[in-house]
C-alpha cells in the first residue's frame, strides 16, 4: 500500500545541476520505498509564485509530504501553514524558512557557512596579502536573491571584511572590493562580469563566485588575458564538474553541499510519517538537521578543516 | 455676404514638399464649391487643413468671419464642419451605427447614461437606419453589420450619410466617387443636391468633370499648392477648367474674384 | 453644364431596388459551426477551456474535478488574469504592455514600503501603491502616444527601468507575512478566503472575475470602449471621425497601470508577503492569456472575457499537468504547444469572413 | 464612341512639360542634417555609437578608452550580434523571433551532447547542432508562412517547446571546458584568440562582422535580399508582383534558425563549457540590439549594419556605466532609457519625409 | 479565332460571399477587351483568377487553347501576363527600378552574376528609365527614389510602364485611372493605345464610360459575379452599357455572343 503514499518536492529552478540531483536522490530513494513521487519547480530563481502554486497543488493531490527549497523564505511560510494545516509532513530542504520553524524539520546546508568557509580559506592562503586583496564578486542577479546574499556575506565575513547590513551586498565600504557583478549563475554571465571587473581594476587576485558554472565562466576570461595561475578562485556546490575542476587547478576551493543526502533523507523521514507518524529530529543542538558543507581543496590550509578534490569526487553529485 | 469658411495664406510643408503654398479659400453660405486639380495639387491638404485633420504652418481660417483654430478633426465636427475624407475614415470591424456615431454616441436618459454613462444602442440603431433610409442611398440589411463586410461603394455611402446627417454648418467631400460605379455615383450627386437643398453649403473635391460641372456653384481650381482662380461653371467650359488646371491656358485677370 | 453626354440617363431615375443578392451558399456543418464561432469570438476559448476541464477531469479523477480543486485555479490564476485584463485593454489598441510585471511588483512594493519603511497609515500606503501603478501606466501612455513611440519599445524600456527601480527602492528586502498581518493586514485583504461548500473563494479571484465582466460592460456599452475598439482598429481613422485617439490611448494605458496597481495588491493578498522578486513572468503569461483567449495582437478584434478564458485555460492545463506528476519542463513544453494550436484554431475560424 | 464631351483636349495634344515643382523650402541646417540622416539609416546608430564612446572615454579614460577595452566590447557582444544579425532578418519581413536564445543554446547542447554522449565525430556533431538550428527556423517559418499565424505567438509557442527540449534533452548537464579542450576542441574554434597591437580579437569576433557585412551584401545585391525587403514592406504586394513570399518566408526563418545554430557555436567557444543555462535572455537582448540599430519593427526599412552598432551601442554602455562604478542594477536601468531615446532620436528622424 | 486566354465556369466564395459565379470570359488576340460593371459586381476577383492572385474554387483557366493551373502570379507572370492590380501592389520603401524588376532581376554577367547572384543595378536603372521615357509617359527625376515618394499619379504610372514593359502575351489593367486627374488619365489611355499597337492585347476594368468607349474593342459586362453579354462599342450606346450592367435593362439574346 505504499504507493499510495505520494510525496512532491519543489525545488527553486530545475534548471540548476544542483535541484536536478537533489530530485534524483529523492526519486531514487522514492522508488526503494515504493512511493510517489511528483516534482515541481520555478521558472527562475527566485519564482515564488510558482512554487505556491506547487504546494497548493500538492494539498489538493493529498500528498502525506512536501520537500521544499523555497525561493522566498519568509514568504512562503503561509503556504507551509496551509499545506501543515492539511495534515501534510513539510521538510524545508537546503535552505532553511524564516522562521525555522515554520517547516516540520530542516535537511540543509547552511549557505552563509559555506560562504564563511571559503572566505577563509581565500584569507588563510593569501596569508599577509590579504591585507591588500583586489576581491572581485560575481553574483547571481540583479533580483539578489536570499541563497546569493548569504554566500557572499558569508564570504565577506570568511575573509575578515565588515559586511554591514547582512541581508544585502553593496553597502560595505572595504576598499578591497573591486566590485560585484551578476552571472546569473551560469558561465556566459560569469566570463562577462569577469571582463568587465578585470577592466575596472586588473589586479584583481581573488575571485569570489556564486556557484561553479560562474566559476568556469570567470576561469575563461582570466585565461583569455593569461592570468589564470594568478587568481584565487573560489566558490560554492561541490558538483561533479565543480570538484573536477577543483582537480584541474581552474577553482582554487569550493564548498561542498549535499543535496542527494537532503533529498534522501528526506523521502524516509516522509515515509516514516506516513506509516507511523514520527516526526524526524533535528540534529544535536541544532534547530535543524545539518546535512553538512565540506570545504573541498587540494590546498589544505590550517585554519580550515578540508577534504581532497578525490574525496569530494566520491560525495559529489552532477 | 460674408464667407461661411475662409481661409488665408494657408502654407503646410511635409519634408521637402510644400503641399500648400499661400493658399486662399472661400465657402459662401448655401453653394456647391467645388475644388479641382492634377493629382498632387495640394485638395486633400487644403481641406484637411479646413477640418483639423492637419495644421497649417501658417494662415488664418475663419468660420463665419471668427478666426478659427482647429486642433483637432473633433473641434471641427464640434464647429457643425463634417468631412468625408478621401480614405473614408471608418473602423472597418465596427458596426455601421457605431461608425456613423463615433466621438458622439448617444447616451442613455437617467441614471445609467448620466453616471454609468451607458449608450443608447438601440437609439442610435433607429437614427442610423433612418438617416440611411432618408437619404435613399441604398437598402443596409443590418445596421449591426461590421463595416468591413460593405462592398467599397455601400462604404462609400455610409460615410457620405453621416457627413450629412451631422454636417449642420458645412459638409466636405474629398473624392466621394472615386472608387464608384455608374449608378452608386449617381446618387452621391443626388444627396449633394439633396444638403445643399437643405441649404447647407458643400465642397466636393472631383477629378470627375461632367459631375463637377452638373452639381457646382462655383469650381475652386487649385495648382501647385494654390488657388489659381475660381470659376463660374455656367460662364466656362469643362475645356477651360482643365486647360487652367493643367497650365495649358492661363487664367484671366478678374477670374480670380467672385 | 457643358458637353456632358446622357450615358447615365438609366440610372438617374431611381428605382426600387432590392441589394445584390448573390446565390446564398448551401453552407456545409463545418461552414456554419465557422460562421457561429467567428459571431462570438470568446466563444472558442470558452470550449477549449471546457473540453480541457473535460478531459483532465476524465484523465485525473476526483482530485482534480472537486470544488476544492477547479477553484484552487481560480485562484492560482488570479494575479495572471487581472494583470491580463490590463493587457488586454492595451492589446485591443493594438499595441502591447510588456512592463506590467514591473508596474504590479512595483506597485505593490511602494504599498508595503510606504507602510513599513516611513509609517504611512495603510489606506494612505494603498492609494499611493494604486497611483503608482497608475503613474507608470500613463508614462507608457504618454510616450506612446505624444511621441508616437511603438509600444512594444516603449514598454520594452520601461520595463527595465520600473524593474530596476523596484530592486533599488526595495533594497531587496521582503517584507514579511507575519508582520503584515500583525500591522497592516488591510494589504493582505485580497487573500481573504471564504468557502462554499468545498469550493473556496478569495476576494482576488472576486476581484478578478468583477473586473472583467465590469471592463467588458465598459468596452461594450460605453463611448470610451468604442473608442478603445476604434483606435486599435485604424487609428488614423478614428481620430478623422472625432476621436480624440491620443487621450484615449493615454487612457488605457493609464488605466492599465492602475490595474496592474492591482493586481500588486492582490498579489499581497496571495503570496502574504511583499516580495520584489515576485510577477517576473507576468508579462509574458499576461500576453500568452490574451492570445490565447482570440483578441487580435493587431488589435481591435476580440473580447476581454476571452483573456479571462485564456488565463484558466492555461491556469487548468498547468494543474492538470502538475496533477499528473508532469514535471516542470514538459508543462512548459505543453503550453508551448497549446499556444499555438489555440491560436491555429482561432486563425482558422477567423479565415470565414461572416 | 458615343456621346463622349471633347473637354479633355487641351489634355490631348501633349506637351512637353516639366515635372510639378514646388518652391523647395528654404532648408534650415537641423532639417538638412535630418534630411541626410534621413537617407542613410545606419548612420544614426553610428554617430550614437560614435558619441557614446568619445564620451565615457572622456570620462573614464584610458581604462576605457584602449585597444583592450575597446575590443573587449567586441568580444562580449559577439553572442548577441550574431543572434541580433538572425533577428533582423525576420524583423525585417514585419516578423518577430522570441526563439531565437532558445535555438541558439539548443544547437550548442546538440554539438555538445552529439560529440560526447553519442561519440560522433566532431564535424559531425557540429553539423548536426547547425542543422537543428535551421530545423527549428524552418518550423517557425512554415507555421508563419503556411498557417499564417502571427510571428510573435509562433514564436512565443516554439521557443517555450525548444527551450523545454533543450532542458529534457540536456539533462542539465554541463560539458566542461577542460574536457572539450581536450576532445573536441573544434568546437571551440570561435574562441581562438589573435592579437594586434592591444587589441584582442576572436575568431567569433571575426565571424560576427563577416557575417553582418556577408547578410548587407545579400540584402542589397541579390534578389532574394530585394525580396524579403518587399515581403516586409508589404507582404501582399510582393505576392501579387511576382516574389514568393511564403517562400521568402521559411527561407528567413530558416537561415535565422542557421545563424542561430552559429551563435550556439560561438557560444561555446565564449565560455568555453556547452551548459543548457546559456543565452536566456538573448530574445529580449537582440530586439533591443536590432531597435536601437534603427531597424523598424513593422519592416520593410533599416539596414542590418544599424543592428551591429546597435549591439555595440549597449555593450559599450554596459562596460562604461560599470567602469565608472555604476552596480548592475542600475545599468539595467540606463539601459531602459538607451532603448527608449534612441529610438526617439530615430523617430525624430524619420518625421522628414525625403 | 481562338481567344488566346479564356475561362470557362469559374467560381469564387469568401466565406458567405459568391465573388465569382460560373463565370465565362474570352480575350481574343490584339484587341482592348473592357469589363464593365456595379462595385462589388467581381470583376477583380475575375481578373485575379486569371493571373494567379486568386485560386479559383471550379472552373477552368486556358491560355492559347492549353488549360493553365497559376498557383502564384508569379506563374502567370512567367507566361507572359502582367496585371497591374486595383491596389497597385507596390512596395513603397523600395525604389522604382527595385520594384519594376520585382520577381524578375536581372544578374550581373560572369562570375559574380552566376555563383554569387548580385543584381546589375546599373542595367536594371538604365532599363527602366528607358522604359518610363519610352512610353513617355512622364519625367521621373530619379530612379532610385522609393516609391511611397511618389505622388499617387505617378505610382500608378510606374506599374502601368511596369505592366507595359514586361507584359509579353496579355497585359491586365485593374482601375488604371480611378484616383487619375484629367491629364494623367489621359496618359494612361494613351499608353493602352501604344500596348495594342505592339499587338499585345489588353483587359481594362474601368467606371469611367467615355474612356472605356474611347479605347475598347469589345466591352464585357459584368453582373452578379458572373458575364452578363459582351457588346461591341460600335453598335451599342453608352446608355446600353449602363443600363445593362445596372439590370435596368436586359440585354438582347444575340449580344452574348461576339
Ligand atoms: N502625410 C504626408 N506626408 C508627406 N507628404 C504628403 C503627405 N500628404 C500629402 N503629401 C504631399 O503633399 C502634396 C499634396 O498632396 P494632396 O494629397 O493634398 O494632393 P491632392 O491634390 O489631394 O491629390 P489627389 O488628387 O491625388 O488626391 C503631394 O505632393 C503629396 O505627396
Ligand atoms: N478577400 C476578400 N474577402 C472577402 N470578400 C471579398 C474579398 N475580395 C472580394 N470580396 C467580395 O467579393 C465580391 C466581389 O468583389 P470584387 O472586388 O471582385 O468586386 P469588383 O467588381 O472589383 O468591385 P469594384 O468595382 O468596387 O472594384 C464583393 O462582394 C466583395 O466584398
Ligand atoms: O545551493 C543551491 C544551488 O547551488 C544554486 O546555485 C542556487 O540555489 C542554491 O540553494
Ligand atoms: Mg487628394
Ligand atoms: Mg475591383
Amino acid at each position: 500500500q505504499d504507493e499510495d503514499i505520494l510525496a512532491c518536492i519543489v525545488t527553486k529552478t530545475d534548471t540548476n545541476p544542483f535541484f536536478v540531483k537533489m530530485r534524483e536522490g529523492a526519486s531514487q530513494a522514492a522508488e526503494e520505498l515504493g512511493m510517489t513521487l511528483n516534482s515541481y519547480a520555478g521558472t527562475v530563481d527566485g519564482d515564488h509564485e510558482s512554487q505556491v502554486d506547487a504546494i497548493e497543488t500538492c494539498i489538493a493531490s493529498g500528498a502525506a509530504g512536501i520537500l521544499l527549497t523555497a525561493s522566498d523564505t519568509s514568504a512562503i511560510v503561509s503556504s507551509v501553514q496551509q499545506a501543515r494545516d492539511a495534515g501534510i509532513l513539510v521538510i524545508a530542504l537546503d535552505t532553511p524558512l524564516d522562521p525555522v520553524d515554520a517547516a516540520d524539520a530542516t535537511f540543509a546546508t547552511d549557505n552563509f557557512l559555506a560562504g564563511e568557509l571559503i572566505g577563509e580559506w581565500a584569507a588563510a592562503t593569501m596569508g599577509d596579502g590579504a591585507a591588500d586583496a583586489h576581491i572581485a564578486f560575481l553574483d547571481l542577479n540583479v533580483s539578489q536573491p536570499t541563497v546569493g546574499v548569504l554566500r557572499d556575506q558569508g564570504f565577506m565575513q570568511g575573509f575578515g571584511i565588515d559586511i554591514g547590513d547582512p541581508n544585502r551586498y553593496g553597502d560595505e565600504d572595504d576598499p578591497r572590493i573591486v566590485g560585484h557583478d551578476v552571472t546569473q549563475g551560469n558561465e556566459e554571465g560569469g566570463r562577462t562580469a569577469m571582463e568587465n571587473l578585470l577592466t575596472q581594476d586588473p589586479m584583481i587576485d581573488v575571485v569570489y563566485t556564486i556557484n561553479e558554472p560562474a566559476a568556469a565562466g570567470a576561469y575563461e576570461a582570466l585565461r583569455a588575458i593569461g592570468r589564470e595561475n594568478d587568481v584565487l578562485i573560489v566558490s560554492v556546490d561541490g558538483g561533479c564538474p565543480g570538484v573536477q575542476n577543483v582537480a584541474d587547478g581552474v577553482i582554487g576551493a569550493t564548498s561542498q553541499q549535499y543535496p542527494l543526502d537532503m533529498a534522501r533523507l528526506g523521502i524516509e523521514a516522509i515515509h516514516q510519517y506516513a506509516t507511523d507518524g514520527t516526526l524526524p529530529q533535528p540534529t544535536e543542538g541544532k534547530d535543524f538537521t545539518d546535512t553538512g558543507v565540506q570545504l573541498v581543496t587540494d590546498a589544505p590550509v590550517d585554519a580550515v578543516e578540508s577534504i581532497s578534490a578525490e574525496e569530494g569526487q566520491d560525495l559529489c553529485w552532477g | 455676404m460674408t464667407p461661411i469658411l475662409s481661409a488665408k495664406g494657408l502654407v503646410k510643408h511635409y519634408g521637402r514638399v510644400t503641399a500648400l503654398d499661400h493658399c486662399d479659400f472661400e465657402l459662401y453660405p448655401g453653394e456647391v464649391l467645388a475644388v479641382i486639380g492634377d493629382n498632387g495639387a495640394g485638395k486633400s491638404t487644403l481641406i484637411k487643413a479646413l477640418s483639423g485633420a492637419v495644421i497649417p504652418d501658417e494662415g488664418e481660417i475663419r468660420l463665419n468671419g471668427e478666426p478659427v483654430r482647429f486642433a483637432t478633426p473633433h473641434d471641427a465636427r464640434r464647429a457643425g464642419i463634417e468631412t468625408v475624407y478621401q480614405t473614408l475614415a471608418m473602423s472597418p470591424a465596427l458596426s455601421i451605427a457605431d461608425n456613423m456615431f463615433m466621438g458622439r454616441e448617444i447616451r442613455k436618459p437617467g441614471f445609467m447614461g448620466r453616471v454609468l454613462r451607458q449608450l443608447d444602442h438601440k437609439e442610435m440603431e433607429r437614427f442610423a437606419r433612418e438617416k440611411l433610409n432618408d437619404l435613399g442611398l441604398m437598402t443596409i440589411q443590418n445596421i449591426n453589420q461590421p463595416v468591413e463586410t460593405l462592398s467599397g461603394g455601400q462604404r462609400q455611402g455610409v460615410a457620405v450619410a453621416r457627413a450629412a446627417a451631422f454636417g449642420s454648418k458645412v459638409v466636405i467631400l474629398d473624392e466621394p466617387t472615386a472608387a464608384l460605379g455608374v449608378k452608386e455615383s449617381r446618387r452621391v450627386l443626388e444627396l449633394i443636391q439633396d444638403v445643399r437643398a437643405k441649404g447647407i453649403p458643400i465642397i466636393l473635391i472631383s477629378h470627375n468633370m461632367p459631375h463637377v460641372f452638373e452639381v457646382a456653384d462655383r469650381v475652386h481650381v487649385h495648382r501647385l499648392g494654390r488657388r489659381l482662380c475660381v470659376i463660374d461653371p455656367k460662364n466656362h467650359s469643362m475645356s477651360d477648367a482643365v486647360a487652367y488646371m493643367t497650365g495649358a491656358k492661363a487664367p484671366e485677370e478678374e477670374l480670380n474674384a467672385v | 453644364m457643358t458637353g456632358e453626354s446622357d450615358y447615365e440617363t438609366s440610372v438617374r431615375e431611381r428605382r426600387t431596388e432590392t441589394p445584390a443578392e448573390f446565390g446564398s451558399r448551401r453552407a456545409g456543418l463545418m461552414t456554419r459551426v465557422q460562421n457561429t464561432l467567428h459571431a462570438t469570438p470568446a466563444l472558442v476559448p470558452l470550449i477549449v477551456l471546457i473540453a480541457s476541464i473535460a478531459i483532465f477531469g476524465l484523465l485525473i479523477g476526483d482530485r482534480f474535478f472537486s470544488p476544492f480543486s477547479l477553484t484552487l485555479v481560480l485562484q492560482q490564476v488570479q494575479i495572471v488574469g487581472i494583470v491580463a485584463a490590463a493587457q488586454s485593454l492595451v492589446i485591443l489598441t493594438a499595441g502591447i504592455d510588456l512592463s506590467v510585471g514591473a508596474i504590479t511588483v512595483l506597485s505593490s512594493v511602494v504599498m508595503g514600503q510606504f507602510a513599513f519603511r516611513y509609517g504611512i497609515p495603510v489606506p494612505l500606503a494603498l492609494a499611493c501603491g494604486l497611483g503608482c501603478g497608475a503613474l507608470c501606466g500613463a508614462i507608457n501612455g504618454t510616450l506612446v502616444a505624444k511621441m508616437k513611440l511603438p509600444p512594444f519599445i516603449v514598454t520594452l524600456g520601461t520595463w527595465q527601468v520600473f524593474l530596476a527601480t523596484n530592486y533599488l527602492y526595495s533594497r531587496n528586502e521582503t517584507i514579511r507575512a507575519q508582520d503584515i498581518q500583525a500591522e497592516a493586514s488591510l494589504l493582505q485583504l485580497f487573500g481573504a478566503k471564504f468557502q462554499i461548500g468545498g469550493a473556496v473563494f478569495t476576494v482576488g479571484v472576486v476581484f478578478m472575475v468583477v473586473l472583467v465582466l465590469g471592463l467588458a460592460w465598459i468596452l461594450r456599452s460605453t463611448a470610451w470602449g468604442r473608442h478603445v475598439y476604434a483606435v486599435g482598429d485604424d487609428a488614423e481613422a478614428a481620430q478623422l471621425s472625432g476621436v480624440n485617439a491620443d487621450r484615449t490611448l493615454i487612457g488605457v494605458y493609464t488605466l492599465a497601470g492602475l490595474i496592474c496597481g492591482f493586481a500588486g495588491w492582490a498579489l499581497i493578498g496571495r503570496i502574504g508577503s511583499v516580495s520584489p522578486t515576485s510577477a517576473y513572468e507576468a508579462n509574458i503569461e499576461s500576453i500568452t492569456a490574451v492570445v490565447i483567449g482570440g483578441i487580435s495582437l493587431f488589435g481591435g478584434r476580440g473580447s476581454i472575457l476571452g483573456t479571462l478564458f485564456g488565463a484558466l485555460i492555461v491556469g487548468v492545463f498547468s494543474l492538470g499537468l502538475r496533477l499528473m506528476g508532469a514535471d516542470a519542463q514538459w508543462t512548459y513544453f505543453f503550453i508551448g504547444v497549446l499556444i499555438i494550436a489555440a491560436v491555429a484554431v482561432d486563425q482558422w475560424i477567423r479565415k470565414v469572413s461572416a
